[in-house]
């Protein structure tokens, strides 16, 4: 399944635009988007956290993605 | 309520829901800003006007002009004051009717749950994450609401973390959201940039929820963490989730990071003490730099073998952030050098010849 | 640009997109706040800030402890004295390198256009629809893009009017949205409340809008109109639409209501020399009242009648907003009655008792 | 057609709560839609202006309504 996901944040830069595509060969979960994010984009594996929100609701490892779902990366951000 | 406070705060008291008994529960508040920065600075002020009775504000750090296009509480003639000073003094201006509490300390994992033990909500103003982690953390252990803000370029986040919700149980905080950073992975505002408009957005914003928290009114973010894009005004609120699944039982370890100033650090170069390392990106670098040898800091942990020296090394960087994270980086990996972080990066370097 | 200006405004000029060059831009360019309000206050703070080169303020009006609670830039020591004056002066401390032009005046249909003249945007920072719509039309015909805003309670809306957007067309402005208003059916700050962190929050949208235009950064609300509600931190935003369908060839005649002071009043009333009317709701005629007959403003066209008197009528209310409409109502209604409004209202009567 | 409708600003006091509904007899357009409110709710009348979106967009007077859309009523406020 190929998931569309937002960007946000630092990983606007780390993707170099605000959105990319990721192509799911096995289960659609969220851990498994994450691995392969973290596959594609080794800078985002190196900020140790990043939040995964589906249709505006953080989502937890194991939950499945479906082709219509709003996937978006949420990276943490420090300035002040 | 005396007759001068019913007038000066007689268009929030006419708000729906609001009333003289909201005006009281501000009156009685007490709240700690941690941090008098770009979100510090618009947050405190709107505090202050709204009568929050006792409002703590806590930084070590001075007033420098390369923060003067978003921290609207500091003039340029108070460049070197110290900034909660500074910012209580104003703000008493502004409302000589409650209490301002400088507190001038960095705070850490040894003062930080005495700090918060007089305050019943913390706003989160501050700049880095060692900061962050160490007051959600301390929020947490203490039972503190606390008013999280964040910013980068054009990009904001606010949520309001550990707010009781049920038996026992408290909103999510910000360990649930991201459980650990690698803070050299994540650029601050002084190298990614910040647009000063957005600082005041998300202060304005944070003093808000403080107001709502205080006062009970309308939905606080909690459980919530919001996003604003300031480039197209759109934004989005997040469900995080109803109740923390994290344990917190400790604090994190602030760790000291050995400074040396500009003026040491001149003299030292002439008589030969040290050597430098630049952990700039490779254009911040090209622009400008002080000598030395350049890694950057992503680069760090390859390059370690190339910084074994006989004399104490000095890290230097834009602002300070990033080099007081390669000698945190440095010190785990090679425990026996000497390291030092240069007290405000270049910037500080360049205000001190201007 | 000098070494100075380049430290002042590094964190900015660091933003993708953004360089010396818009810092250039915003140093060149010539922003006009009317209104140091609720929104002006904070509006004009973060331009001054950001550097924007050339900022007017004008208002007539001065600093009322009754705002005091949203309008951060004035404290209680400088009541009474002209809002864009005290606003000019501390803004030229926090920022000695930009030209900070106060104008002490109303904006009239007489005056508006010389004013705007010098200027390449407006920001709109009013509290009154006659104001909003002189400044809008005004605009328009002189060919200005105006950041407008505006807050009720806990809801604030932002946009940008009037910008250039293809051969001879303009995107849309408030006529476009709201054709006309009877401002006497919606209630002001001083009737209704507001949340002073939602004032904060609206202005600091208003100058981004400005940095947006002056920069070219981002996507400004051209066509658009974003809502913003407090209480939940929900936001939409609603699409006007690409070109404005409006024409605008003169501008709205600006009225002058005849205004009676506080002390000229009681000295009048010992005399017997007036007539009060009340025009403020029930509750607030209930709560504190300074005597006289009471026709709250919504029902003034009905009971008209019974205003027929051979003395002078004053009309009074909570800020003066209504008791104003009060006068221009009844000078088209009862064309040969003498009739004065109230100057600063209720809040102005006790203000000058404390 | 019954058409939902969600209040801004002073329409929420008119309206007494956050929303209200409509009933439409005849056709459902805009200005239908705009002339049942006013009936409803004279005060909405004397404000002489109010814009209607729908879906988030300005709504033009011969606009047709269907029964999924979501229909806001944006009254002018003039605070500062």
């Amino acid at each position: 399944m190929k998931v569309k996901v937002l960007a946000f944040g630092i990983a606007k830069d780390i993707f170099g635009s605000s959105s990319t595509a990721v192509e799911l060969s096995g289960e659609a979960t969220v851990e498994a988007l994450r691995t392969a994010l973290e596959m594609q984009y080794p800078r985002l594996k190196q900020l140790s956290s990043f939040m995964i929100a589906v249709n505006d609701e953080y989502a937890e490892a194991g939950q499945e993605l479906a082709p219509e779902d709003e996937v978006a990366i949420i990276p943490p951000v420090s300035g002040g | 309520m005396q007759a001068s406070d019913l007038l000066r705060y007689s268009c929030q008291i006419a708000l729906p829901g609001f009333g003289e008994a909201s005006q009281k529960r501000l009156q009685q508040a007490r709240v700690l800003v941690v941090g008098a920065g770009g979100l510090g600075c618009p947050a405190a002020q709107y505090l202050a006007a709204a009568g929050i009775g006792t409002l703590g504000i806590a930084d070590f750090d001075t007033v420098s002009l390369g923060n003067l296009h978003r921290q609207v509480l500091f003039t340029p003639a108070e460049v070197g004051q110290n900034k909660a000073r500074v910012a209580c003094d104003k703000l008493q201006h502004q409302n000589p009717g409650i209490k301002l509490v400088p507190h001038e300390l960095k705070v850490t994992s040894a003062n930080v749950l005495a700090l918060l033990q007089d305050y019943d909500v913390v706003l989160d103003g501050t700049d880095n994450f060692d900061t962050k982690y160490l007051l959600n953390d301390a929020c947490v252990l203490a039972g503190k609401p606390l008013v999280y803000g964040a910013i980068y370029q054009f990009e904001g986040q606010v949520a309001v973390w550990n707010v009781p919700v049920e038996a026992g149980k408290r909103s999510p905080n910000y360990r649930d959201v991201f459980p650990e950073v690698d803070a050299s992975q994540v650029p601050n505002c002084a190298e990614g940039g910040v647009i000063p408009t957005l600082a005041g957005m998300i202060g304005c914003m944070q003093a808000n929820e403080v107001l709502k928290l205080v006062t009970g009114a309308g939905e606080p973010l909690v459980g919530k963490l919001l996003l604003l894009d300031a480039l197209t005004m759109q934004s989005r609120i997040i469900k995080v989730g109803k109740v923390s699944n994290v344990t917190i039982d400790i604090l994190p370890e602030t760790e000291e990071v050995p400074l040396i100033s500009v003026p040491e650090l001149k003299q030292g170069i002439a008589k030969g003490l040290y050597e430098l390392v630049d952990v700039r990106r490779d254009e911040e670098r090209k622009a400008f730099h002080i000598g030395g040898k350049h890694v950057p800091l992503d680069r760090l942990g390859k390059e370690v073998e190339q910084l074994q020296t006989n004399k104490p090394l000095v890290f230097y960087c834009a602002s300070g952030k990033r080099s007081g994270e390669a000698v945190k980086n440095i010190r785990k990996q090679l425990p026996g050098l000497q390291v030092y972080s240069l007290e405000g990066g270049i910037k500080a370097w360049k205000e001190q010849q201007v």
